[in-house]
């Protein structure tokens, strides 16, 4: 807190200086104990010696990021390099989404971090507890008391409002990567708006295949300008980003760059008119648990326990847990229930595979 | 009525690779072509009657003089006029061809003469069909018409030649000896055909070889001598020179 | 059913780690002390600090220590606890030149003034288990030396400033009084600076150094250098007094130094060499060594070989990234592999393959090529 | 109707100096500047291109045909100077000049050009008919099947096999892979398009084809073009009217035909005495 | 290779087979200049240091901390010699102290995560800049800092020496 660790050096720290900048010493210094220098030690401000900066990263740290926070709302869909610090968790296992998260979180917010849809996921019971024990905030499994929310790889299935912030952990932060490895290149196209490259990609996956393969990571243009890699939410998320309520950060450790989705902003996954994007199908499958047709299923593999025939049965259940327990208490539960008004967001549940054109998605209301 | 007035035309050559020696083509040549007329161009080898139709189709720049054409749209300096418009009026006016076939590797000799049309917008399978009329009066065997021109002999080369210069039936044709190698029932052929194929709206300048072609379709004859005008006769004329001469 | 939520995660957490801890005392040996590594597994420690870009041979030994021998695992320590401090200044700069070699070869030249000091290395001798280490501590076999008094240490020219007095080495421009760019508070955008490359090497991973450099030798490049240098010794480090503004010593950081020249002339009315670097911390001249090829290709900046092309060598070289996201792929993935399912079956309906194969669940590792292609992390 | 004029088309590669041009081109023997080693690559070069009308550029390598040809073209090279004026119908203003977004549109819809290098114009990974389809979806098609049938109807065009169109353009020959790119050039339909050597790297046999193909498909299509040749004979097949550059200057212009049979600068006699 | 070779082949085995971790510095020589004093502390054992501080303390003199002990990093900037140009090389922990001792200051940095040996360092600084009465018996003891590095310096240089293989070539020249 004393000092930025990251100041450049021609903003160098002289003694002098040091003294009469810091907040915390006075210019005397800190009067101490004499007795002995284990007890003028001791004497000091613990936190000094042992402790960690609030939310971890030092204030500094924080401010850039927050900046780069705000260049990337700025710029709806651009990827903004910030540096990345290194974390006590390793690179790909949500570094950039936590510093981003504890950019943001202040004492009053209330943190909900999932981990492929799960608040009770070991990584992000990890990344719960880095928050806990150095932000000091009051956390949550449930997505409508949540104040900021991070997740890999998934969108709550309940309705984020305009209070809400969402922060996606990100692997990849480019798109375009996928046709052609080069930042330099990428960074180029992006600076022309040049994504003729990813539409063959795309012409290319019809022409092989039927229709466009991509399962997630799906490409998506923010605000008609710059192509992003949504993370690797399935297909099904990505239409709740379109016009949304909430800002959506999206944060990458590794890479060190973070970009946004402001609230009410375009967001379109790129296709064509007569080969249509779709979300995943889930034919005639409903959550046993909570019997919900309406939200982003996962197959279980369990043991089955009357038919001798089979060793194992495939079941279907809600991979957003926390909605799933909501469901299971009641069933006819909304999406939207915690709005004032409804709305017509997110995408329904189709039930027979699309044909070739690709029969839009129906937009299926909250609650259906 | 005239169609051009051909008035002081001199040739120059400067032949840089030579030591920058000055070759002089033509001279101080004037005569007029009247429209529908068919005016044959003779003289020794070398007496510049090449020379003469390159500068009037522009293949040659003409070093001074002038060559009028009377087109419908007015007069045209063919010797100085831009670039530009001698392209326009070689598309739709003005045809030449010279002794040898110019032709396009690996197409074959039907859509060879059938070019020009297409060019000028005719329908395709249209100008195949004129084209193969022509190739027909010309007496190229059948066999031959899908065939690439680059395997013929030297006659056949020379009727698919004078076949493409004659189908768009130009206003102005300028032919440089386009019969050359042809055997004489194969010439008469010819002949006939530029009579009866072009009719009275194509006005004709041509070189030829043979006194026989110039018999046959000629009205009037501009005489060359070394690169100077002799005389512009009927051809009845001409005709008692040579028997004279 | 425990399989959409794992409950109690986080004391699930703590067991699997105090797992880990036992392993460590799960015998009857004594438990090894942190002197000891820093002693005794040098290059082990040497490795972590050149990996985690942070001098600190003490830590280094805990960091070995608690990761088990771990190399990049201790490094990854090093470098969180690194982002947790605070930068005191940056260094004056030093000039490699004023390094005290504890060892020198040069095998360009079979002769170089101060002479081929080949130091403590086994290079030179066969590789063969010693078993007389399995037991007991041997003796300080040079302890019969007798040794002439050389002195105080030479400062030993550089073989690089012999080549460049002879004119076969460029004159560098007016040396840019610029602060270096760092990288680990700016992020590296392609193309990037020479200062920037070379710090990114010197922490790199020692194996993915050590083989991308290889790569170029194998023939995947053009640069077969030749050493001009390799040097191991002491570099100072100094800050100015806050009191007198004299520049004073702190410590010695322990580095290993390389310099190769290529011979890929730079200008053809006027041939010279073209030169590569390498600084590393600690004992490591197999990285110091893949360092110097690998600064050389970059610099010729080709597209066709890995090696030479910066972006490729410095999104791959870091050993915390890379070890990160490979082992990222350990934590669950069944949203996205569900939507992988997804894609393949349609595809495959679309075909007319497989109309009844959903439900079974034999079917999920199957056509491993769309799982393997597929765009997820 | 006149398509392309351009003015005082300049390109320098280095530093430059007031007396750059002055010190170079035909009169001067060479075009590196004496006094400041910079090569003018193209310097004083007027010329139009009416609509519809195939305009041949001469050279030997070297003479600046290629530097001209980029900038009609609106290639950017980042290591040149460039200079001068190129208006196009239909634009305001120097094109040489534009944004980049004008200049992207430029390209993507009415200036095309056919690269002389096969790997600079097309990528290989894609399949031939994705190389024509990055054209269209560049130009903002979004219709799938509207982008096959286009692609379809190219391929017809240009005399490659359609049932080749899905296969990767790495395995098709020489000649099939330059004629890709003429279809690719020709797919937005543009008014003009520029070929830098289009036999470089095709057989002799095959040269002929691809550019009676172009020929043909050009008065069909009635799309200008400015073709850019080291070999007369290239010109002379397609050119109405050729340019012929030497030490970065236009030394000679005029009919092709008078440029073949009637040069008048020495160095144009001597290139047509040269061919074997 | 002629037998210097081999002899230095074998003595280089045998430093190998010495521990590692001497750590030694360079030595300067006048503990009563300020910057000398600075490398010499940074140089000595902490529980000397500690003992010094602890004997200053003794007399409880006011003391305040201006700049608590903390590790910090030190970015080393390092020269490349080919195009001369710095670079960094990585960070190096050290651990800073500054105090002031009876309205003197002192500062001091020792190398690694060394609190107790920083703050020490810090007050003996201080100490002897206000000439204390313990001066003598550190000037004492940093000279005896002074004289080891030396010494150990000249060792490792020796025995480095040891391994330096000398070409026959090389006799008529020198």
């Amino acid at each position: 807190m004393n000092d930025l660790p990251t100041q450049r050096s021609r903003e160098r720290v002289t003694m002098t200086e040091h003294t009469t900048t810091d907040d915390v010493l006075p210019d005397e210094g800190t009067p101490v104990a004499t007795d002995s220098v284990d007890a003028a030690l001791e004497s000091l401000d613990s936190d000094g010696l042992e402790g960690y900066n609030y939310a971890y990263l030092d204030e500094h740290t924080k401010r850039e990021v927050r900046r780069s926070v705000l260049k990337a709302v700025a710029i709806p869909g651009h990827q903004v390099p910030y540096a990345s610090r290194p974390m006590p968790l390793a690179r790909g296992w949500g570094t950039g989404g936590i510093q981003a998260s504890l950019s943001i979180l202040g004492p009053e917010d209330t943190f909900k971090v999932i981990d492929q849809g799960a608040d009770e996921s070991i990584n992000a019971a990890n990344i719960r507890r880095l928050a806990e024990n150095t932000a000091d905030v009051p956390t949550t499994t449930d997505t409508t008391e949540a104040d900021l929310i991070q997740s890999r790889h998934r969108i709550p299935e309940e309705v984020l409002t305009d209070e809400q912030r969402l922060v996606l952990q990100v692997p990849i932060t480019d798109a375009l990567r996928t046709v052609d490895p080069s930042d330099a290149a990428n960074r180029r196209r992006h600076a022309h708006k040049n994504y003729g490259k990813m539409w063959v990609h795309l012409y290319e996956n019809v022409v092989e295949y039927g229709e466009i393969k991509i399962s997630s990571r799906y490409p998506t243009m923010v605000a008609g300008r710059y192509l992003m890699d949504p993370s690797p939410i399935p297909r099904w998320d990505v239409p709740k980003l379109d016009h949304a309520d909430h800002l959506t950060v999206l944060a990458a450790g590794r890479e060190a760059r973070l970009y946004a989705v402001p609230p009410h902003t375009e967001v379109e996954p790129l296709a064509f008119d007569d080969r249509q994007f779709t979300v995943e199908r889930f034919p005639e499958q409903a959550c046993h648990a909570c019997g919900s047709t309406d939200t982003y299923l996962v197959e279980v593999s369990e043991e089955a326990t009357e038919d001798g025939d089979n060793a194992f049965e495939t079941r279907y259940a809600c991979n957003d847990a926390s909605f799933c327990a909501k469901r299971r208490k009641n069933p006819d539960l909304p999406k939207d229930h915690h709005l004032e008004e409804a709305v017509d967001w997110g995408p329904g549940t189709p039930d027979a595979p699309t044909d070739d054109a690709g029969t839009p998605v129906e937009q299926g209301g909250a609650g259906e | 009525m005239t169609v051009l007035s051909v008035d002081g035309l001199s040739k120059t050559f400067d032949m840089h690779v030579l030591g920058d020696t000055q070759v002089v083509g033509l001279d101080d040549v004037s005569f007029d072509v009247r429209e529908g007329e068919f005016l044959a161009v003779v003289g020794e080898s070398g007496s510049g009657k090449s020379s003469l139709l390159k500068c009037l189709y522009r293949t040659y720049d003409p070093s001074s003089g002038e060559v009028v054409y009377h087109s419908p749209d007015g007069d045209i300096d063919l010797a100085s006029c831009p670039d530009r418009t001698v392209i326009d009026l070689r598309g739709d006016s003005i045809g030449y061809t010279s002794q040898f076939l110019d032709e396009i590797p690996r197409v074959p000799a039907v859509d060879v003469v059938a070019r020009p049309l297409i060019e000028q917008g005719v329908d395709r399978e249209d100008a195949r069909s004129v084209a193969r009329d022509l190739l027909s009066a010309l007496s190229v065997p059948e066999s031959l018409w899908q065939a690439y021109p680059a395997t013929f002999s030297g006659g056949e080369r020379q009727r698919v030649n004078l076949a493409q210069a004659l189908a768009p039936k130009p206003d102005l044709l300028l032919l440089d000896e386009p019969t050359s190698a042809l055997d004489p029932d194969t010439r008469r052929a010819a002949i006939d055909l530029l009579s009866t194929y072009l009719g009275s709206e194509t006005t004709v300048v041509g070189v030829f070889h043979n006194t026989d072609v110039v018999d046959a379709v000629a009205d009037r004859v501009v005489v060359l001598d070394d690169g100077r005008l002799q005389r512009v006769v009927p051809t009845e004329a001409y005709d008692e020179e040579v028997v004279l001469g | 059913m425990g399989y959409v939520a794992v409950t109690a995660g986080e004391e699930l957490i703590e067991r699997a780690e105090q797992l880990f801890e036992k392993q460590r005392i799960d015998d009857d040996a004594d438990d090894i002390g942190v002197d000891q590594i820093e002693g005794q597994l040098g290059r082990l420690t040497a490795q972590a600090m050149s990996e985690g870009g942070l001098y600190a041979p003490r830590l280094a030994a805990l960091a070995v220590k608690q990761a088990q021998g771990d190399t990049v695992e201790a490094a990854f320590l090093l470098r969180a606890y690194r982002s947790t401090l605070e930068r005191f200044d940056e260094t004056t700069t030093v000039d490699p030149g004023e390094m005290i070699a504890t060892r020198r070869v040069s095998p360009a030249f079979k002769d170089i003034p101060g002479g081929q000091i080949l130091g403590a290395t086994k290079d030179y001798t066969q590789r063969l288990l010693d078993f007389d280490l399995a037991d007991g501590s041997p003796e300080d076999p040079t302890a019969e030396w007798e040794l002439d008094d050389e002195g105080d240490p030479e400062r030993l020219t550089n073989v690089t400033e012999l080549l460049r007095e002879e004119g076969l080495l460029h004159e560098p421009d007016e040396p840019a009084v610029d602060e270096p760019n760092d990288t680990t508070r700016e992020s590296i955008t392609h193309p990037p600076e020479r200062d920037e490359v070379l710090q990114e090497l010197a922490r790199g991973e020692t194996g993915a150094v050590t083989a991308l450099g290889y790569s170029a030798l194998r023939g995947y490049g053009q640069v077969h250098p030749t050493l001009a240098e390799v040097r191991v010794g002491r570099l100072p480090v100094r800050i100015e007094h806050p009191y007198t503004g004299a520049e004073v010593t702190v410590t010695h950081t322990e580095v290993t130094e390389s310099e190769a020249v290529v011979p890929v002339y730079e200008k053809r009315e006027d041939p010279q060499f073209a030169f590569g670097y390498g600084l590393t911390f600690g004992r490591n001249e197999r990285k110091a060594i893949g360092m110097t090829i690998l600064d050389a290709s970059i610099q010729l900046d080709g597209d066709d070989e890995p090696a030479e092309n910066a972006e490729f060598v410095l999104d791959t070289v870091d050993g915390t990234d890379s070890f990160g996201f490979i082992e990222h792929l350990k934590l669950p993935h069944y949203v996205t592999f569900q939507s992988i399912l997804d894609r393949i079956r349609a595809i495959r309906e679309r075909k007319g393959l497989s109309e009844q194969s959903r439900v079974e669940t034999d079917e999920r590792p199957a056509d491993s090529a769309v799982a393997g292609t597929s765009d997820d992390d | 109707m006149t398509l392309l004029e351009a003015r005082d088309l300049q390109t320098r590669y280095g530093p430059g100096c007031p007396r750059c041009v002055e010190s170079t081109g035909d009169r001067a023997g060479t075009n590196q500047c004496p006094h400041c080693g910079s090569v003018v690559a193209c310097a004083d070069a007027d010329l139009s291109v009416e609509a519809g009308e195939v305009v041949g550029i001469v050279g030997e390598s070297g003479s600046g045909k290629s530097s001209l040809a980029e900038l009609l073209a609106l290639e950017r090279d980042d290591d040149a100077t460039t200079a001068g004026e190129v208006h196009y119908a239909g634009h305001d203003g120097n094109l040489l000049e534009v944004d980049y977004e004008t200049r992207h549109d430029l390209r993507t819809g009415e200036i095309a050009l056919v690269h002389q290098h096969i790997r600079d114009g097309l990528n290989l990974e894609f399949t031939g008919g994705g190389n024509v389809a990055e054209k269209l979806l560049s130009a903002g098609q979004r219709s799938y099947e509207d982008v096959r049938a286009r692609i379809r109807e190219l391929f017809d065009e240009t005399e490659i096999p359609v049932a080749r169109m899905d296969d990767p353009t790495s395995t098709y020959s020489g000649g099939m892979q330059r004629r890709v790119q003429i279809a690719r050039a020709l797919a937005t339909d543009p008014d003009l398009v520029v070929l830098d050597e289009p036999t470089t790297g095709l057989d002799v046999s095959v040269q002929a084809r691809v550019l009676d193909m172009f020929r043909r498909v050009q008065r069909e299509e009635g799309v200008a073009a400015i073709v850019v040749s080291h070999d007369l004979s290239v010109v002379r097949l397609l050119a109405d009217r050729t340019l012929v550059m030497r030490h970065g200057r236009i030394v000679e212009s005029g009919l092709t035909d008078r440029i073949m049979e009637d040069p008048h600068h020495e160095y144009t006699q001597t290139l047509i005495n040269s061919v074997i | 290779m002629n037998p210097e070779g081999e002899r230095a082949i074998e003595s280089t085995e045998r430093i190998l087979m010495q521990s590692f971790g001497r750590g030694s510095t360079e030595c300067m020589v006048d503990p009563h200049d300020r910057s000398d004093r600075f490398e010499l502390i940074a140089a000595c054992e902490g529980a000397t240091l500690a003992q010094f501080a602890n004997d200053v303390l003794d007399g409880d003199p006011p003391l305040s901390v201006r700049q608590e002990p903390r590790p910090q990093l030190l970015m080393q900037q390092v020269r490349d010699p080919v195009e001369r140009r710095p670079f960094n090389l990585g960070e190096v922990l050290v651990t800073p102290a500054e105090v002031e001792l009876e309205g003197t200051r002192g500062f001091a940095m020792v190398p690694g995560k060394g609190e107790r040996a920083a703050l020490s360092g810090a007050i003996v600084d201080a100490a002897v800049a206000a000439d204390h009465e313990e001066t003598p018996a550190i000037i004492a003891a940093l000279e005896d800092v002074a004289a080891r590095q030396r010494e150990q310096r000249r060792r490792d240089w020796s025995q480095s020496k040891h391994t330096a293989v000398e070409f026959e070539t090389m006799e008529g020249q020198e």
